[in-house]
This record gives structure tokens, C-alpha cells and sequence, in this order.
């Protein structure tokens, strides 16, 4: 773990200092924090920092809707004039976890990559600051430092905020992160504290602690490989291990809809008379809808292929496309499962070495 | 205002109502379903024997109240229309012997489960009219027309496209 | 005479699923096995003796199983607790599965767990282990553990469950349990109470708790009644619902899709259960059970051969709400 | 201002151009309906030929044979079309769609004279350098001709006649009636540098062609295979029956095209729905050899 990041100088902020660097914040800008929503805890605007709950596990629905909203506005029309949608405001999304963080890096593949760029994530990522929280306390369904992440893992984020107890330690991750820090937290805010050498050991002591903790019991005992992973999954495409799963699947959208890294989206208009608009909206490869085509024929007709694609493309053909997983091992999908398809077991039957014949007992499937 | 089904057809030449900014001249927009057997021929009677009722009412003609599904209803109320009517055959005088019947409970729930999730009581009316009823068809449509108005217009169930 | 503990309960069925099994009675058995998470089971498909002993039951068993029916071939033995067989009542009455392709294992159930109610209890404390012992359920985190009474934490639904005994089964495991009587908890006090609000405070309540539903149809998919090869909300000729994540398009589909159930749920609850961001989904589909019993005296899944309520009548139906 | 609770908060795309002016691939350009011509009896088939709107949009849309386009109704939606003309015909663009979903039939029910929206081009389209200098077997069924009609005018097309070889072309359809682009068989039947079978599943009175399935005439007319490649599109049946004649003649998987159908929103390979295994038919196909198909899973 490094002492500081080399974007700039980290430095220490109160818990108070946090609420006043919130209230500063509200003031002009749109911040994005977890919100106890009802049943669920959420990222949502708020208006002042008492709103904010910053001791948390991880919220229910993934930051990526702060990005990748579930539903957009494209074009608004009237009649053949066409425009687009107007501006928004500079924001930043508070105290999120580095699951989350990672997510953006790995849908910059998909909406920053080629052929074209796609505007509307482009603002949205140019104009939100991330601030994350380190994870003191890793749930038991996290499996992050499987899938190349990590609870300390800063890649994705502009600042670092770790929990020290009584202040948190503020670290930039790149130059836009310092920029924010100076203009959020700067000497002179009234909330900055010198960041002295033994707040970065209590760091590395966190760090390791929550290291340890994600080791004691976890599914995926050693971390995939993407190439590895992508050439295991090649010869598993016939494994009986996807009929199970596909009788067992009820083929709801409650994994991908709280997945950081789904990406899948339907574009569909909406109109009265002569004026209307097109919006991009959330979809979900375990609807039937998603791939039938208008003559009746399905290439995914059931559970089975459905759920074999939701796999396959996050551990093999997004690995083949981008080089990368398409997971962040957040456990969203392990913890919202109605029927408890536990990905970790899954993959753990499928890139185990004892190949089609061993299942263990998360599946269903016996004998 | 684009509606879903057929094209209404008006019985007689109903003028353009005025949509009034001001709520005193702001007038609503009812839709109403009407089965072709009695209630159409209900307010046909009233057309024809010069009856007055107002202008707000888009006539959709269906052969039965048993044809109206719950959603034809909800996309009305989708669409813009400040009110709903379902107006069929008195119980006992279908065209179609029980069309009616089923229609009371459906629509009976409908109206339950609507006004449960916070509707206003008023927006959604039914009603039994039969083929000599003008008057009371005439005196209806007012009656739907004045509560509606009351409500003011409508925001909850609307889409906003 | 001692009450018969879950673990008889499950010896029971496992022997019972074995025979069937061996005896190539039936070709798949449909349970409940050990989950991956505390106090989670998740359904299993066995289709070899041996496994049997797989199966578990307790009350973490939430799932309504009704709903693999529809898509299993041969002959199919499924475990089914009172609220499950309603369903498949209601399945049969309506043409959907053949009675003598299905082998019905009862099992007296106490009542499920409400995992909502756990996390509540537990606030901001991860569950690491849970197990459930008697009457109590006992829960453990990082250097805590505590037990509570199984009742503090069951499903609302089975407070007031009347069926702890499956009306149809071909095979009953452990006693028969008397539901709860009539009088123990008036049965419709959670919809009397929304009822009592005004029209705008019962549209603010349903338009804040709606609103977070995501679209992820985890309640049409968890539900066995919700079998419609097209459903409403995925037809464009007319678009009947909204696809937008606006209150009107998701109140809209809710309200829908509760009326598509009126006169066949039987809140057997796992709608909710499966919704994964733990919206009230019943008290749509419970204000309709309360019209339809207050109106029509009939109740969903009591009686294969009645008809459902919206495919019959009575010249003399109440209709006060008729102008 | 926007409602921000549907967007989250409203993307200022208007901002995003000024800044990077990056092209919205999201927007279609307009273009005017300049003909419609109904290409089958059933009138359920019908090509448009657009012109854009402004001369930047049409300068914009250099295409290659086998690539597709999204055509866009406001209001209704957009669907996936192959372009049917040739890229050498400059001042129009051609579609023929068949009466099939939402935007299919709202589009037949346009007329000459609206304005719809053409966003693209997209897909690889078919390989040209690999079909340079070789004989071209060209095998279609129904109305799956509409990508192949613009290959063979491109190849007939004196331009670049001579850099290809022997141009074989099998198509059939299930009636006389069925038959599209009856004008170009009819110019391509008189000219003696293309081999044309037009077949018919069941031929009608008035019918002197060729009568039987594609598969049969093919192997009937059994094109060498010797420096030729095949490109096959038809429906599914057709192909799979197609495909043994082919190799019996000799063809190799790596020699024999397939343009495929899949299910498409956004044609750019972003919104995840169109993949065969980790290829996405709108961003490396749809034009996929058999050959790459045999590696790639059967979902499709």
C-alpha cells in the first residue's frame, strides 16, 4: 500500500469535517450518498450531510446508476425537430465502495470503446467526481479480491477515503481527485488535518485486517485468472451444470438489475401524437424478449441458455472482448437471488478442475 | 389526444371542447365506453330527442360492457382522460345473456383496487343505462362532468411521454 | 402427545422422496435442500434415490415450488407446504397441470421466516450463521449470538394462515396442524389500516413504495400463477405499460398484474419475498382476497372444481358502486 | 429543466459535442422517401429509396455491400435493414423490408415524401478483397436478397466487372409471386457475364423458370468450386441444406459467407443483445464465415 498517491498530498478529516465538506458540497454541486430508502439503502441526491449514512455495508443498487442510469432520455421530438436532452450539473457520488468503482473502468470498455463513443456515459462519467470509502468490515458475500479487485483498491476513483475511526484519511487518486480535495478540503477549509505517517500505517492495518477477513471461508479460494478463466469457461459450454441452473432459474432480472457491471440496455420510443421521445432503458438477457427475433425464432429459447450467456459473457466474452472479468465480486447478485444461485459456487463447479462430473451442492442438480 | 382502440364515433356533432387554462374554464375530458345495445342507444335516444348533455364525452362503442378489459380503462386514464365511464345493459337485459354480469365483478374489483392504490373516488364510473333510458343517460354524462370537474385535472396514473 | 420436532418432519420426507424414487413412482422429486446463505434454502430437482437425503425442511423453505410445475415433463412429486397447494389448486382448476401426473407431498408447516424481519432485527450486524432450533432461531455474527423466538420473525402472511395443514396432498409428513382460528389476529388488518387512509395518502404511500421496484419481474417469475406466454407488459400492439422507471409505468404494471391474479392468489407471499428490493407487493393482492371474500364468499385454491370468481356470477352480486 | 428523477441527472449531450464534438451514434439523419416499389404480390414486401436530407448526412454514409443500417420512425423505433442498393449508386440509398413488426409496418405505411431516419452504416459487410479476382456463387432465398441484389449490381457494375470472375447467382423463392427485384432478374438474365437461376419452390401457370427447392437447383447447376466462394442467405432451412451441397462441390468452411439475423437495438456492439459467443453480429458481422461460425456457439 503506498504511503501517499503521488497525485498529491492526502490529509485527514474529521467525522465532523466530513458533514461540513458535505454541506459545502450540497451547496453547489448534486451529491449522490447512501440514503436509507424504505427496506433498502441507496445512492440518492441529498440535501444535507445528516441524510448521508457512511457506515454501511454496501447499498442495494450498484453506483453504476449514477452513470448508467436505468432509464434515459435520448431525443425528445416534436414532429421532425429533434433535440436532445439539456444539461446537468457537476456531481459527485459519495462514499462509494471500490467494487463500484472498478465497475465504471470496466463499462469504459464497452461505452468509451470503439467504434463510437457514447455520449450520453461520457458526460455522465466526465461530469461525476468519485469519492470512495474503503471497506473496513467486507461482507461475507463479497468476493472482490476473486475477481482482481480488492476492499483498499483505489483504481477508479478520484478520492480515497479511509475510516481510521476517528477521522478519515483523504487520499487523491488523480489529478482530478487532488483538484477536488483542494478545492473541498483544502488547508484551508477548516476541516483539514496534516496527514501524519501513523495514520497511513492504521490504513495498512485496516487494509490488511480487511484483507483477512474476505480470505476466512471464501468460495473462490484463489483469485481468476481473466485468461484463465475465459480458456476454462471454452470447454464448458456443454457442462450439465447449465441445465440445472436454467430449471432452477425463476429468470427474473433482480442479479443483472443490481449488477455494477451489466451493461445491456433496449432503446424504445414513446410518443403521443406528434410529439414523444426515445429512451434508453435497462434490459436483461434472461428475458425471452431480449434476443427474439420478430419471426417467432429464438436463439435463446430457455432458462438454461439464458443464464449460460449471463456467465459466460462476464467470465469468457467480455475476458475475449476487453481482456478483463466482468464481475467486481460485490455479491449483489448472490444476495438477491429469490431462488439462492450463488455465482461463487457456480463458478467455483466450473473452473474447478474435476471438470463436469463433480457438483457440489449449490446447484441442485444431483447425481 | 391520441386514444387506444377504435376512433370514437360521435352521435351528434359534438363541438371541439375548450381545454381553458383557468380551472373555472378548464373542462375535462371523459371517456366512455358504452355498450351498443343500451347505453349507446341511450344516448342515442338523448341525441335524438334533443336532449343536452356536455361536450366532454369521447363515445367508445363496444358490442358489450363484458368486452372491456381493466386495461382499457388504465391506458384511458394513461392517456389524458380526466374521467372514465363504463355504462352497460341493465343486469338481465344483455344482448349476450351474462356479458354484464362478468362485467360487475371485474369491474367492481377494478374499481376497488384503483381507488385502493390512491385514485381519486370519482375519476371511474360504471353504470347500467338501457336503450330507453335518454334522460337518464343525459343526466348521467352531467353528473360524471361536474365530479369530474370538481377533481380537477387528472395527475395520478397519467404517463408523460 | 409430543409434538413432532422439524427434524422427525424431515427424516420423514427424505425416506418418503427415496421410495418414490426407487420405486419409479415419480421421476423427479421438487424440494428444498441447504442454501449457500444463513437462512437460506434454495429448490433442487431430484431425480436419483440416493440424493434424497438432500432434502431439507425447515422454515427457511420460502419458495412457492408450484411455480416449476408447468415446465417439468413425466411425472413430478413436489413438496408442498398449505399456501403451495392452494397454488396448485388453482393450477389444476385451471387446466394447467394433470392431477395424476403430480404426486403432492404435504408437510405441516409452521409458518416460513421473514427474512426482512431478521434483517431488521439484526440493523446495521452481519448474520453469519443461523440455525434454527425448536422454536427458536438461533443467529451469530463476528464474536456476537443471540436467539429469538421463531414467531417474532415469521412471514406476516403465516400469522394469520389458516392452512398450516395442505388441504390436497398424496402424501401428508408430520402431524396435522390446526390453522390459526379465525379470531387470532383479524385477518385483514393490514389492508383495513391502508384502507382507512385517504385517497392522497394511500397514493403517496403506494407511489414511494412502488417507485423503487425496479422492473426486474422477480414477482411475475416467482409467482406460479404468472404463466401467460406473453405477458401484458412485454406487448407493443398497444403498449399497455410504460417501460420507464416512472411511478405511473411501475404502479401501472403493479396494479396490473395484481388484478391478473384476482380470484387465483393465494398470498402465499412469495412475490414478495422474491422482490429484491422488499417492496409490500401483497397488499395489492390482499386487498383483492378481501373484496372477493367480502363480495363473492369465495377464496382462492380451497376447491379444484369451483370456478374461479371472475368466470362466473350471481344475478344478485353487490353493485352499490353502479350508478 | 429535466425531470431528474428519470435520468438521474440529464446527460448535456449539447455540451459533450461542443467539447469533443462527438458525433451522437444514437441520432439518425434524416431522409425523404423518393420512391417505394411493392416488390411482391403479397404486398408485404416493399423497397424505399431514400435520399438524405442534408449533403454532409449523405457524404457521411459511404457503405460497403453487406452492411446494414437502422431505419427510424419517431414514435415508433428503429429496426435493422440491409442496404439493398449498390455503394456506387451515389444519390440514393435503397431498404426493402418486409411488413413484419412495429416499426416494419409503420414504415410500410409511409408514403413518397416523408422523412424517416437512416442511422449507420454498420457491420462488416461482405469480404470484397476475398471475392476480388475469383469466381462469386451467390445463393439466396426469399426475401433475404436484398444485401446479395447489392453485391451483384456492385460486381455487374462495369467499374468493377472485370475484377471479378465467374458470377453465379441461384435464387428462389417459394411462388413466382414471391419473387423481389424482378426488374434487375430480368436486366441480369439478359446479360451473359452473370449465370442466373431463378427457381421457384412451386411454379403457377405463367411460369416457364426453373421449379424446385435452392439446395436442388444448386446442386444442379454445381458451380465449381475451384477459386470461388459462396455467400449464402436465406432463411434458416434453406442454409442448412445449402451447406452439405457446397461442400460437396468443395467448397471449404473458410469459403462459404453467411449474413446473419439477429435481434438489434443499437448496431454499435454496446447494448449486448446481438452475440454469437463474444462476436456481436452488429459490430463483426453479420457477414461471419462458416468457418468462424463452426467456432463460435450454436446461438443463433
Amino acid at each position: 500500500m503506498m504511503a501517499g498517491t503521488d497525485a498529491g498530498t492526502a490529509r485527514l478529516i474529521s467525522k465532523n469535517g466530513i458533514t461540513a465538506l458535505l454541506e459545502a458540497l450540497i451547496g453547489e454541486w448534486e451529491v449522490l450518498a447512501p440514503v436509507q430508502l424504505r427496506e433498502e439503502l441507496a445512492f440518492e441526491p441529498i440535501t444535507h450531510a445528516s441524510q448521508a449514512v457512511l457506515d454501511f455495508s454496501n447499498t442495494t443498487r450498484p453506483s453504476k446508476n449514477a452513470i448508467f442510469p436505468p432509464c434515459e432520455v435520448l431525443f425528445r421530438y416534436d414532429g421532425q425537430e429533434v433535440h436532445e436532452p439539456a444539461f446537468g450539473r457537476e456531481r459527485v457520488v459519495f462514499a462509494m465502495r471500490p467494487c463500484d468503482a472498478r465497475s465504471f473502468l470496466l463499462l469504459d470498455n464497452v461505452f468509451s470503446g470503439p467504434p463510437s463513443q457514447d455520449p450520453y456515459y461520457a458526460w455522465r462519467r466526465e461530469h461525476t467526481y468519485l469519492v470512495g470509502l474503503a471497506c473496513n468490515h467486507p461482507s461475507s458475500t463479497c468476493f472482490c479480491s476473486a475477481v482482481g479487485g480488492g476492499p483498499f483498491d483505489m483504481r477508479g476513483l478520484d478520492v480515497f477515503l479511509t475510516d481510521l475511526g476517528e477521522a478519515y484519511l483523504a487520499e487523491p487518486v488523480n489529478a482530478r481527485g487532488a483538484a477536488f480535495l483542494e478545492r473541498w478540503a483544502g488547508a484551508d477549509s477548516g476541516w483539514y488535518q496534516e496527514a501524519d505517517p501513523s495514520a497511513f500505517q492504521r490504513k495498512q492495518e485496516l487494509a490488511r485486517q480487511a484483507e483477512r477477513k474476505l480470505q476466512i471461508g471464501a468460495v473462490l479460494a484463489n483469485p481468476l485468472v481473466p485468461s484463465q478463466t475465459q480458456e476454462r469457461l471454452e470447454s464448458q459450454y456443454e457442462h450439465q451444470l447449465w441445465e440445472a441452473l436454467g430449471q432452477k432459474c425463476l429468470g427474473c432480472g433482480a442479479c443483472t438489475y443490481l449488477c455494477p457491471t451489466c451493461h445491456c440496455f433496449d432503446i424504445l420510443d414513446e410518443a403521443d401524437d406528434g410529439s414523444g421521445r426515445r429512451l434508453r432503458l435497462w434490459d436483461c438477457c434472461q428475458f425471452p424478449l431480449f434476443t427474439l427475433h420478430t419471426s417467432g425464432h429464438n436463439p435463446r429459447p430457455s432458462g438454461k441458455e439464458r443464464i449460460r450467456q449471463r456467465i459466460m459473457h462476464k467470465f469468457r466474452y467480455f475476458v475475449a472482448n476487453y481482456g478483463e472479468i466482468a464481475c467486481v465480486g460485490c455479491g449483489r447478485c448472490v444476495r438477491s437471488c429469490p431462488v439462492n444461485i450463488d455465482l461463487r459456487y457456480v463458478l467455483s463447479d466450473l473452473l474447478s478442475d474435476q471438470g463436469q462430473a463433480e457438483m457440489t451442492m449449490n446447484t441442485g442438480q444431483c447425481g | 389526444m391520441a386514444l387506444a382502440g377504435p376512433e370514437p364515433e360521435s352521435i351528434a356533432s359534438q363541438p371541439e371542447p375548450v381545454s381553458g387554462p383557468s380551472q373555472g374554464g378548464w373542462e375535462p375530458t371523459i371517456v366512455a365506453f358504452l355498450c351498443n345495445w343500451c347505453s349507446y342507444a341511450g344516448a342515442d335516444l338523448a341525441g335524438i330527442s334533443r336532449i343536452q348533455y356536455p361536450a366532454n364525452v369521447r363515445i367508445i362503442r363496444v358490442p358489450c360492457s363484458g368486452r372491456i378489459n381493466p386495461l382499457f380503462i388504465i391506458k384511458a386514464l394513461q392517456t389524458g382522460a380526466d374521467g372514465v365511464l363504463v355504462s352497460g345493459c341493465h343486469p338481465g337485459d344483455c344482448h349476450y345473456i351474462s356479458g354484464n354480469y362478468y362485467a360487475r365483478r371485474r369491474f367492481a374489483l377494478l374499481k376497488s383496487l384503483l381507488e385502493f392504490v390512491g385514485l381519486e373516488p370519482g375519476r371511474v364510473h360504471f353504470a347500467w343505462v338501457s336503450a330507453a333510458e335518454g334522460e337518464k343517460f343525459a343526466s348521467l354524462i352531467s353528473g360524471v362532468v361536474q365530479e369530474v370537474k370538481a377533481l380537477g385535472p387528472a395527475e395520478r396514473l397519467v404517463k408523460v411521454s | 402427545m409430543r409434538m413432532e420436532t422439524v427434524a422427525e418432519v424431515e427424516t420423514k420426507l427424505r425416506e418418503l422422496a427415496g421410495v418414490l424414487l426407487a420405486e419409479g413412482k415419480v421421476d423427479v422429486v421438487i424440494g428444498y435442500e441447504r442454501g449457500t446463505l444463513p437462512l437460506r434454502t434454495t429448490p433442487c430437482f431430484i431425480r436419483e434415490a440416493e440424493a434424497a437425503g438432500k432434502l431439507v425442511w425447515d422454515a427457511t423453505c420460502e419458495h412457492n415450488l408450484a411455480r416449476y410445475l408447468r415446465s417439468q415433463r413425466g411425472r413430478v412429486a413436489i413438496v408442498a407446504k398449505g399456501c403451495d397447494a392452494r397454488a396448485i389448486t388453482v393450477l389444476l382448476s385451471e387446466r394447467q397441470l394433470a392431477r395424476d401426473q403430480l404426486f403432492i407431498i404435504g408437510v405441516a408447516c409452521q409458518g416460513v421466516v421473514d427474512r426482512r424481519k431478521v434483517q431488521a432485527y439484526l440493523a446495521d450486524r452481519e448474520l453469519q450463521q443461523a440455525t434454527l432450533a425448536g422454536a427458536q432461531v438461533v443467529f451469530g455474527g463476528e464474536g456476537w449470538q443471540e436467539s429469538l423466538p421463531l414467531k417474532e420473525l415469521l412471514w406476516d402472511g403465516c400469522l394469520t394462515c389458516r392452512q398450516h395443514t395442505p388441504l390436497l396432498y398424496d402424501a401428508l409428513i408430520g402431524e396435522p396442524l390446526a390453522g390459526d382460528s379465525e379470531g387470532a389476529l383479524e385477518e385483514y388488518a393490514d389492508v383495513a389500516a391502508l384502507e382507512a387512509m385517504t385517497a392522497d395518502e394511500r397514493w403517496a404511500h403506494f407511489s414511494s413504495e412502488l417507485s423503487r421496484c425496479l422492473r426486474c419481474y422477480a414477482c411475475r417469475q416467482a409467482c406460479p400463477l404468472c404463466y401467460c406466454p406473453e405477458c401484458f407488459v412485454d406487448q407493443t400492439q398497444p403498449a399497455w405499460c410504460g417501460k420507464t422507471d416512472e411511478t405511473t409505468d411501475l404502479i401501472t404494471f403493479h396494479i396490473v398484474r395484481a388484478l391478473h391474479s384476482a380470484g387465483r392468489c393465494a398470498d402465499c407471499g412469495a412475490c414478495s419475498r422474491a422482490c429484491p428490493v422488499g417492496i409490500d407487493l401483497r397488499s395489492l393482492n390482499r386487498k383483492l382476497i378481501k373484496d372477493i371474500k367480502q363480495w363473492y364468499g369465495y377464496e382462492a385454491g380451497l376447491d379444484p372444481d369451483a370456478l374461479a370468481p371472475l368466470a362466473t356470477f350471481r344475478p344478485d352480486d353487490p353493485q352499490e358502486f353502479i350508478e | 429543466m429535466e425531470n431528474t428523477r428519470l435520468t438521474g441527472s440529464p446527460a448535456g449531450i449539447a455540451a459533450v459535442r461542443s467539447e469533443k464534438d462527438v458525433r451522437n451514434p444514437y441520432r439518425p439523419s434524416p431522409a425523404v422517401i423518393r420512391a417505394i416499389t411493392v416488390e411482391n404480390e403479397a404486398r408485404d414486401i416493399k423497397t424505399f429509396q431514400l435520399a438524405f436530407g442534408d449533403e454532409a448526412a449523405r457524404q457521411a454514409f459511404q457503405f460497403r455491400c453487406g452492411q446494414f443500417a437502422e431505419l427510424s420512425l419517431w414514435g415508433v423505433g428503429e429496426c435493422p435493414i440491409g442496404i439493398a442498393s449498390s455503394p456506387l449508386e451515389k444519390d440514393y440509398v435503397e431498404f426493402t423490408v418486409k411488413r413484419m413488426g412495429l416499426v416494419t409496418s409503420a414504415l410500410h405505411d409511409c408514403e413518397v415524401g416523408d422523412v424517416i431516419g437512416v442511422r449507420g452504416p454498420y457491420g462488416n459487410g461482405f469480404p470484397m478483397s476475398a471475392l476480388e479476382g475469383g469466381r462469386v456463387v451467390i445463393v439466396a432465398g426469399g426475401f433475404a436478397f436484398t444485401t446479395l441484389r447489392s453485391l451483384t449490381r456492385y460486381i455487374l457494375h462495369p467499374q468493377n466487372r472485370d475484377r471479378f470472375g465467374e458470377l453465379v447467382v441461384v435464387y428462389g423463392a417459394r411462388n413466382p409471386g414471391e419473387l423481389i427485384y424482378k426488374q434487375d432478374l430480368q436486366e441480369w438474365s439478359r446479360r451473359d457475364d452473370i449465370s442466373l437461376h431463378v427457381t421457384v419452390d412451386g411454379g403457377d401457370a405463367g411460369w416457364t423458370g426453373l421449379v424446385g427447392f435452392v439446395p436442388d437447383i444448386l446442386k444442379r447447376v454445381a458451380p465449381s468450386s475451384e477459386n470461388a466462394i459462396a455467400v449464402v442467405c436465406g432463411p434458416p432451412v434453406m442454409i442448412r441444406f445449402c451447406l452439405p451441397v457446397l461442400s460437396d462441390l468443395g467448397f471449404t468452411p473458410e469459403r462459404i459467407y453467411n449474413s446473419l439475423e439477429m435481434r438489434m437495438k443499437c448496431g454499435i456492439g454496446k447494448c449486448g443483445r446481438c452475440n454469437i459467443g463474444d462476436k456481436y453480429v452488429c459490430r463483426d458481422g453479420p457477414v461471419f464465415s462458416l468457418a468462424e461460425l463452426q467456432r463460435l456457439p450454436k446461438e443463433y
